[in-house]
C-alpha cells in the first residue's frame, strides 16, 4: 500500500490509459500547456505531445460535439469539463448524440468517450462553480455515470470509463483533489457498476458516492461509538448502480439512508430509494432518509455553503431517524 | 462543364453514375413519399427531391473512408454515400434489417461501412460531428477527410461558429456544404440569417465557394478543387450550394405558408440529362437507366417488406454494452 | 362546460394573457408567420404583431438567454422550444441563469419567463423528438416545472405560469394537442404547486402528470370492476409538487403507485416515492410501484415505440403488484 | 483625445469624473487583492486590474436605465455603472448587506436599480442576457441600450454567433465590448481564435471600432459615437478594446504559463493622468482625489466588516416565490 493524491491518481490514470493505447487523446480547455485548471493533466503534453493533449478554446459545446464524432472515426477522447456547471452547454452532445447513438443506429456507432467534469461546493466558488449534476445524466439511456470517492477506485474506475466502448460521464470532486489515500502497490481496473463494501454493519445500510462517502464512514465510526453498526457502501458507479450489493445490504440490515452532495430533490438518492422501495420493501424497517443539499442554489459564502452541504452530523441524525431513536 | 483532366470516356461514365446516382436518390424518395402517404412510412420525413445534385456532387469526390455527417434531411446524403437500398427502405419501414433495426427512422439513417455518420435530429448538431471525425482523420494520418452537411436556416446555431473557428485554428480537413435551399422550415432563411457565407468564411480563413446546386458537374468541380486542398492539410472550406426544397418541410406539409409564384431551381435530373444529351446518351438509354433503377428500387422495397418487423428485445444489448470492465 | 382540444386551450391561454398584459411576449422558431410546428400560436401574429410575436432564427441557446435577459429587463417572455429534445441547448439559460438569478443577485432580478415546449411519444418521431426530461429541471432550485394533463388545466395552469414572478417549464404533450376535452365555460387560472385528485378511492393512489393521467384513470375504471377502489392524483405542477395531498391519499390508501411517460430510472417517479418512503413510511402497506419508460432511448418503429411507452395494462399490473395480487 | 462639442470646463470635469471612477476600482480592486491573500475575501476572483478605462469610458456613454451584462472579471462593470462601494465591499465579504445578499461573491455582483445585470460565472453567457434586454428595451421603446462586456476568449463560444445573427437580423440597440487582454485564462487567446473582429463584424454587418483599451478618452469616444448610432435604431455595433491584464487569471494564480517579457499595456491611470496634467490638473489635486477615494473605499470596508454575516434562511424565500398562482 502507498499513498497517493486522488488528483495524481486521475493524473496516472489517463497517462497509463495514453501510454497503452495511441487511440486515446485528452482535449479541454487549458489542460495543455497549463495541465487544466486543477493541474490532473499536467506533464501530458510533454509525454504524448499536442496531436493528443489538445488544448481547445472555449466551445463546450463544440468539444463536446467533436468527442462524440472522433469517437466514431477511431478515437476515444477524453474531454476535460471544467467544472460540472458547464456540462449545460455540452447537453446535446451527450444526450442527444452520443448516449444514442448505439440504439439509435441499431448497434452501430459505438461512442468510446469520456467526460471527465469536476462537481460539489466547498471553495465558495458560488453557485454557478459547484452544482452536482450526475441525476441528470443517470437518466439518459447510454450514458454511464461514475463518480470516484478516492484514490484508488479514482483510478481504476477511470481505466474501466476509458476502456469502455459507450460515453461515460466521469465525475470528480474538487474538494478530493488534493486529498491523500491508500491506493494498493500496484493500482488496479475497477469495473464499472460494481459498488464497494466499505464497512460492515448489520443495522443500517448507508449508501453513497463521491466526497460523501467520507461523510458517511466517518458517521458510520460515529454510530460503532454508539454501538449501532452500520455498513456503508461506495456506489462507486451510479448508471448502472450496483442493485444487487444494496440490497443484500438492506435485507441484512432493514434500514436504508442515502448521502450525497447533490440537491436531495430529484437527486440520485431517490432513484435508490425508489427502487428499494419496491423491490427491497419487503425488508424494510423503517423509513428511508437521505441526506443531500436543500433545495437551493450553492450559496458563495463560506459559512453557508458549510451549512448547505451535507455533514457527518446531518448523516448521524438520518441513521437515528431511520432507527426512530430520534 | 465536364471535368478536366479525364478523358472523353471518364468524363462520360463518371456523368453517367451521377445521372444513376440522381435517379436513384429522386425514386426512392418518390417511392417514400407514396409509401408515407399511404401509411406504411410512420414518423417525420423531410424529403431532398430538387437537392440531389449535392449529395451526388460532393459525394463523387469522396471514397468509402471518407466520413460525413447529416441532417434531418438526409436520404440523399445516405444514399449517395452508398447506404445499400434495401438497409435504406428497410429503415424507414420500421423493419428488423434496416440499417438501425428500425430504431431510428428517416431522420437517424447511418451507415458506419460507408462513412455514414448518421442523419440528425438536431440541427446542427452533425457540424460537430464531422469536426470531431475530421480531427480523427488528421490524427490518424489517414488521408481521408470529414464533411458536414446542413441547411441554410441551420446557420443561425452556435456550432457553426465554433466549429468554424476550431476547424479554422487546428487545420482540420473537413468540408462543409451549405444546402441552400432558402426554407428555414416554415420561414424563408434570409429572414433568419444577417451574414451570407463568403463574408463569414473570409473571416475565419475558410476557403469559399459558391455552386449551382442543382447542377451536378458544377458541385462535383467545385466539391473536387475544396476537397483536393483540405485534403492536403490547408484547412477547413465551405462550399454553398443553392438549390429548391420541392416538396414541404415535411411529407404532409401543407405549405401555407409558401409563396404559389416561388421560382423552383432547375430539375438536377433534367441538367444532368442535358449534358448527357451533349455526349450523345439519348432518351433510350435513359430509360433503360430509369426501369433498372426502378426495378432496384421495388425489390429493395419488396424485400424490406418480406423483413422481419423491428424488434423490441434487442434495443436492450444496444443502450450500452455491460462491459467486465 | 364546453368542450375544447388542449391545443386550443393553450392557444387561449397565451392570447388571454397576452391580452391582459402588455409586456408577455410569445418567442421562437416558426411560432409567428407559420403558428408554431403545433399550431398553438397560430393567429397570435395577426392579433399581437410581430413586436410581440417573434419568430427567431434556429438559435436556441441564445433565444432562452434573450429570454432571461428580456424578463430581467420588463419584459415576460414565453418562448416556445419546438421539441423537448432540443432543451438539450437551453440548458445553460436555463440552469445557470434563470433559475439562479433571484436567489444569486439577492433578491433582486426576477426572472418572469415561461418555456413552453411539448415532450413524449406516439408520433414515430424517433429517439430525439420524443423525450420526456422534466426531471431534470425538477432537480434544479429555482425552476418550476409544470405539465398539464387535459385542456382546463393547460389554461389554468400557463396563465399561472405567465403571471409567476419565476422561469416556469411549462410541458405540453404532443399526443394531447388535437384532444378534446370539458372545460368550464368561463375559464379559470388554476395555481402552481397544487395537485387534483380526479378520482376517488380508497385502496390504492395513482399519481401521474401529463399525458399520463388518462392511463392512471383508465386503469382506475378497470379496477372499480374488479372491486378495487384506486384514488387518482394528477400532479399538474411536478416542482414544487404537492406533497399534502399525496401524503394525505397515502396515509388512506397504504398503497402507492407512479405512472409517467418519461424514462422511469432516475425520473419524476424516483422523487414523488422517496419522500412517500421517509414521510410517508409509516401509511405504506405495500411496495411503491412505478410505471415509466424502460431504459431505452425512444424508438422509432411504431409497435416499439407502443411497446416502450406506458399503457393501461401496466398500470394495472403495478396496482395489482403492490396489492400482492400478482 | 478630449471630446468635440463640449466645452472646456464639461471636459476638464469630465476628465475628472473618469479618472475618479478608474482609481476607485483600481483601490477596490488593490483592496481585494489584498482581503483576498489576508484570507477575508473567499473563493475566486477576477480581477480587473489595468482594464479599468474599459469599464469606465463606455459606462460613461451610459444612463442608470442603460443596462450591462458582465464577466467574471466584472468589478469595474460593477462600479463604473454606479454600484455603491459598501455593497460592493460586504458582497465580496459574504455579508448580508452585500448586493446579493452574501450569496453570488465576485462571479455575480449585481445591482439591477443602476442597470448592472450581472456579473457571470458562464463565459458567454451575458452575451445572450444582453441581447434579450435590449429586445426590452427597443419593444419598450425606452430610447436605452443594452452593453455586453466579454473577453477575447469568450469570442469562442458560438453564443457570440447566435446573438451577433440575432441582433443584427433585429437591429437591436446592444453594444459589445470586447475586452481584448490577449489571455483566455492561462492561454493566449489568439491561439484560440481564428478571425478578427473587424472582419467578423463586416460579415454580419455589424459596426465596428477599434481602442486602446487603457486609454479612457479614447474608449470613450469610441463608445459615444457607436452608442449614438445603437441608441438611433442603427443596430447593434462592436467595440473592441485592447488591453492587458496586470494580474493572474484569478488571484492566486502562480502564472507559470506567463512569458516574462510580456508587453504590459500602459497604465490607465497614468493615461489618464497625463490627459488632466495637460488641462493644468497638478499632483496635488490627484492626491486630494486619492485621499478621499482611500477613505471611501475604507469606510466601505469598515462598514462592510460590521455588517452583519450572510444570512442562511433567508435564502429560501428567494429559490422562488410561492405566489397564490
Ligand atoms: C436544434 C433544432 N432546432 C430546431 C429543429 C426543428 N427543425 C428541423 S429542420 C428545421 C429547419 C432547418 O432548416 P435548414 O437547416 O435550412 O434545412 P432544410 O430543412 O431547409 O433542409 C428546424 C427548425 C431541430 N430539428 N433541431
Ligand atoms: C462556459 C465557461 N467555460 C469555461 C469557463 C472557465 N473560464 C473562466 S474565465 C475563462 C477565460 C476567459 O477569457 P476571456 O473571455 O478572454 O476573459 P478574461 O479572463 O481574459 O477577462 C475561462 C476559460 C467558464 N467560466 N465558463
Ligand atoms: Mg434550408
Ligand atoms: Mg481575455
Amino acid at each position: 500500500m502507498a499513498d497517493l493524491r486522488y488528483g495524481a491518481a486521475i493524473s496516472q490514470a489517463l497517462t497509463d490509459a495514453m501510454a497503452e493505447d495511441p487511440s486515446v487523446i485528452v482535449m479541454g480547455e487549458d489542460i495543455g500547456g497549463a495541465g487544466g485548471s486543477f493541474g490532473i493533466t499536467r506533464g501530458l503534453l510533454d509525454k504524448f505531445g499536442p496531436e493528443r493533449v489538445i488544448d481547445t478554446p472555449i466551445s463546450e459545446a463544440a468539444i463536446a460535439g467533436m468527442a462524440v464524432g472522433a469517437a466514431m472515426s477511431g478515437l476515444k477522447p477524453v474531454l476535460e469539463i471544467m467544472f460540472m456547471d458547464f456540462v449545460t452547454l455540452t447537453m446535446d452532445a451527450l444526450v442527444n448524440q452520443a448516449a444514442k447513438a448505439r440504439f439509435m443506429f441499431g448497434g452501430q456507432g459505438s461512442v468510446p468517450m469520456v467526460l471527465r467534469t469536476p462537481h460539489g461546493g466547498g471553495l465558495s466558488a458560488g453557485p454557478q462553480h459547484s452544482q452536482c449534476l450526475e441525476a441528470w445524466f443517470a437518466h439518459v439511456p447510454g450514458l454511464k455515470v461514475v463518480c470516484p470517492s478516492g484514490p484508488a477506485n479514482a483510478y481504476g474506475l477511470l481505466r474501466s470509463a476509458i476502456a469502455d466502448p459507450d460515453p461515460v460521464v466521469f465525475i470528480e470532486h474538487k474538494g478530493l483533489y488534493a486529498k491523500k489515500g491508500p491506493v494498493p502497490d500496484v493500482l488496479t481496473v475497477i469495473p464499472l457498476g460494481q459498488a464497494a463494501t466499505l464497512r460492515q454493519g448489520d443495522r443500517v445500510t448507508v449508501v453513497s458516492y463521491g466526497a460523501a462517502v467520507a461523510l458517511a464512514l466517518a458517521a458510520a465510526g460515529q454510530m460503532a461509538d454508539e454501538g449501532v453498526s452500520v455498513e456503508v457502501i461506495d456506489l462507486q458507479t451510479i448508471q448502472p448502480w450496483d442493485e444487487t450489493v444494496v440490497l443484500a445490504s438492506l435485507a441484512k440490515t432493514g434500514h436504508l439512508v442515502i448521502v450525497h452532495e447533490a440537491v436531495e430533490a430529484f437527486g440520485v438518492g431517490a432513484e435508490i430509494t425508489a427502487r428499494m422501495a419496491d423491490i427491497g420493501f419487503a425488508h424494510l424497517s423503517g423509513p428511508i432518509i437521505r441526506v443531500g443539499a436543500p433545495f437551493m442554489p450553492v450559496p458563495f459564502a463560506a459559512e453557508l455553503e458549510a451549512r448547505y452541504r451535507p455533514s457527518v452530523e446531518r448523516v448521524v441524525t438520518a441513521i437515528r431517524k431511520t432507527l426512530g431513536k430520534e | 462543364m465536364p471535368r478536366q483532366g479525364a478523358n472523353a470516356g471518364d468524363q462520360l461514365a463518371q456523368l453517367l453514375r451521377h445521372y444513376e446516382q440522381l435517379l436513384t436518390v429522386r425514386r426512392c424518395e418518390e417511392r417514400l413519399q407514396r409509401l408515407f402517404a399511404e401509411g406504411e412510412v410512420p414518423g417525420f420525413i423531410h424529403l431532398s427531391i430538387g437537392q440531389e445534385a449535392i449529395s451526388v456532387g460532393v459525394m463523387s469526390a469522396l471514397s468509402d473512408s471518407d466520413t460525413i455527417a447529416s441532417t434531418h434531411r438526409g436520404h440523399g446524403h445516405a444514399l449517395a454515400k452508398g447506404m445499400p437500398l434495401e438497409g435504406f427502405f428497410a429503415e424507414l419501414l420500421a423493419r428488423d434489417s434496416g440499417v438501425c433495426r428500425g430504431r431510428g427512422g428517416s431522420m437517424h439513417v447511418a451507415d458506419m461501412s460507408v462513412g455514414m455518420l448518421g442523419a440528425n435530429g438536431i440541427v446542427g448538431a452533425g457540424l460537430s460531428i464531422a469536426t470531431g471525425s475530421a480531427l480523427a482523420h488528421k490524427l490518424k494520418r489517414s488521408g481521408n477527410i470529414a464533411v458536414s452537411f446542413f441547411g441554410d436556416g441551420a446557420l443561425a446555431e452556435g456550432l457553426l461558429h465554433e466549429c468554424g473557428n476550431v476547424a479554422a485554428l487546428m487545420k482540420l480537413p473537413i468540408l462543409l456544404v451549405c444546402e441552400a435551399n432558402g426554407w428555414s422550415e416554415f420561414s424563408p432563411a434570409d429572414r433568419q440569417i444577417a451574414f451570407n457565407l463568403a463574408d463569414w468564411s473570409k473571416a475565419y480563413g475558410i476557403e469559399y465557394r459558391k455552386a449551382d446546386g442543382n447542377d451536378v458537374l458544377a458541385v462535383a468541380e467545385a466539391a473536387e478543387v475544396l476537397i483536393h486542398a483540405v485534403r492536403d492539410g490547408e484547412g477547413p472550406a465551405l462550399l454553398e450550394c443553392t438549390t429548391s426544397r420541392w416538396r414541404g418541410h415535411f411529407e404532409g406539409d401543407a405549405q401555407k405558408y409558401r409563396p404559389q409564384d416561388e421560382v423552383q431551381g432547375r430539375d438536377p435530373l433534367e441538367v444532368a440529362a442535358a449534358y448527357l444529351a451533349r455526349e450523345g446518351v439519348g432518351e433510350q438509354h435513359l430509360s433503360q437507366i430509369s426501369a433498372r433503377i426502378d426495378a432496384e428500387v421495388e425489390a429493395a422495397i419488396a424485400a424490406a417488406r418480406a423483413a422481419p418487423p423491428a424488434n423490441y428485445e434487442s434495443g436492450f444489448a444496444d443502450v450500452y454494452t455491460l462491459s467486465a470492465g
